[in-house]
């Protein structure tokens, strides 16, 4: 079985979006994830890492940690810690799905797609860090 | 990301190849925004071609949409893959835009 | 144009390999870098990363940090830096490429590539740290 | 990486598709082991379908050449492409091994 590596440190800036999404497509691939729940997480890890690019640091520099754990059947634990101003995704508000697209505000999807993608995605705050724990399974969501 | 444009009538047809994300919507949106600015009212949106889509890619999407029905033009799409197909049930554009299987499809209802 | 990350930081071990060399690739193909010459580049960085893993700590756990600077005009610098023993590659002695199938020893040959493929490469110990630096540019040397 | 393996004759021709990098020669090189083994000394490695070789891989293929050797053996090669041609050349492997162009040269000179 290959190894995989526990983490990537990266800059929270976009330019590493390219580079932590393949390290996530490299982990969970290596515990047999197929090609349509790879996709689907590849989404959330957008949103999220965007997330902590855009408004973590508040235009300050910052980095992000990602880890993955294999858990063994097919499963793994991806982490995403960053040291940016504390942030529960899990807190915010739903986006009204029904709004003509007059009505309709643009805008907090990337929150949205994370929960519905990764159903059991838990925050916590560790001392100065946000971590944001997404156990993922093979089967896909949709 | 790869965009192409054709007219077909009075009608545009934007055909987008690859994958909308946060590197490459802006890139999208802009090439929605030089179509509108040209006097383009009534885009189709072709994404047979695309196989991936993020939350960036329906932001560029709504801001146009908002534009174009502001100035009474419309923005319709054609053959959705898979993902994208997801993204769009999952967000709630699969009901508030008209989706088409195939590109002549869209433009006998444009 | 595409950002890239200053940086990337993994642990010394082969599991960061794959996330590393895809890190390089992205940033190297940025800046127009055809692929004959990514693949040599690819090549010398997993000669220069396999020999941080297997012998710069010593078995003990440790870090790579890997930059990528672009400079304009198609060229880049990546620089490789770990907090292992001091090791110069550039003063380690070339294998005997003429020797038959059973006088040739075998090894020798990753630091040996790295040399050939980037013969620009350089090498300076600063504090704790080894710090390789290879100027890329975008010909294929071979 | 994918080896497969079949009797050409008294040879052996193994056949290796992707790289063969520091994450994967170990598996090359087991594949070989077993072969041997197995009583195989003349092999034929068709690298067609190879598009990437490391010095982990030239290691493995140094180490079994010895061997066979040292058995009477022999290890050919055939169907190079340029990244692994490249490779076999700046390391003099070009010149310590016998390369042909197709698997079937090859077969004529075992
Ligand atoms: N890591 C974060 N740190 C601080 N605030 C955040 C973070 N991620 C998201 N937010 C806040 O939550 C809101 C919703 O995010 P999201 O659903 O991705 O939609 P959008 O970014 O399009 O507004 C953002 O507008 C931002 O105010
Ligand atoms: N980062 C490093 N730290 C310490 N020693 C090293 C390092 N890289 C290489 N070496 C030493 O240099 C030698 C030659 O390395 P290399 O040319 O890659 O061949 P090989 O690893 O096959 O022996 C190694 O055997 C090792 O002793």
């Amino acid at each position: 079985m290959k190894q995989i590596p526990e983490y990537i440190r990266v800059p929270a800036s976009m330019g590493s979006l390219q580079t932590s999404l393949a390290f996530v497509r490299f982990c969970l691939a290596s515990q047999g994830i197929g090609e349509a729940r790879l996709r689907e997480v590849e989404l959330a890890m957008e949103e999220i890492l965007v997330n902590i690019f855009r408004y973590a640091y508040a235009g300050r520099n910052g980095e992000v940690e990602i880890a993955c754990r294999l858990e063994g059947g097919g499963r793994a634990l991806v982490e995403v810690a960053d040291r940016g101003i504390p942030f529960d995704p899990l807190s915010h508000q739903d986006p009204d799905l029904r709004a003509g697209i007059e009505e309709r505000k643009i805008g907090g999807l990337g929150v949205f797609f994370v929960k519905q993608l990764v159903p059991d995605v838990r925050y916590r705050r560790e001392g100065e860090r946000n971590i944001l724990t997404l156990p993922i399974e093979a089967d896909p969501m949709l | 990301m790869e965009i192409t444009v054709k007219k077909e009538g009075s009608a545009s047809v934007v055909s987008v190849k690859g994958r909308i994300d946060a590197l490459t919507a802006g890139e999208f949106e802009k090439g929605l925004a030089a179509l509108m600015a040209g006097g383009d009212y009534a885009l189709v949106v072709d994404f047979k071609g695309l196989e991936y889509i993020s939350s960036a890619g329906l932001r560029s999407i709504l801001s146009t949409a908002k534009q174009l029905k502001a100035k009474g033009g419309e923005m319709i799409f054609a053959g959705l893959q898979g993902p994208v197909k997801d993204v769009f049930k999952i967000s709630g554009f699969g009901s508030i835009f008209k989706i088409f299987d195939t590109e002549e499809e869209a433009l006998r209802q444009v």
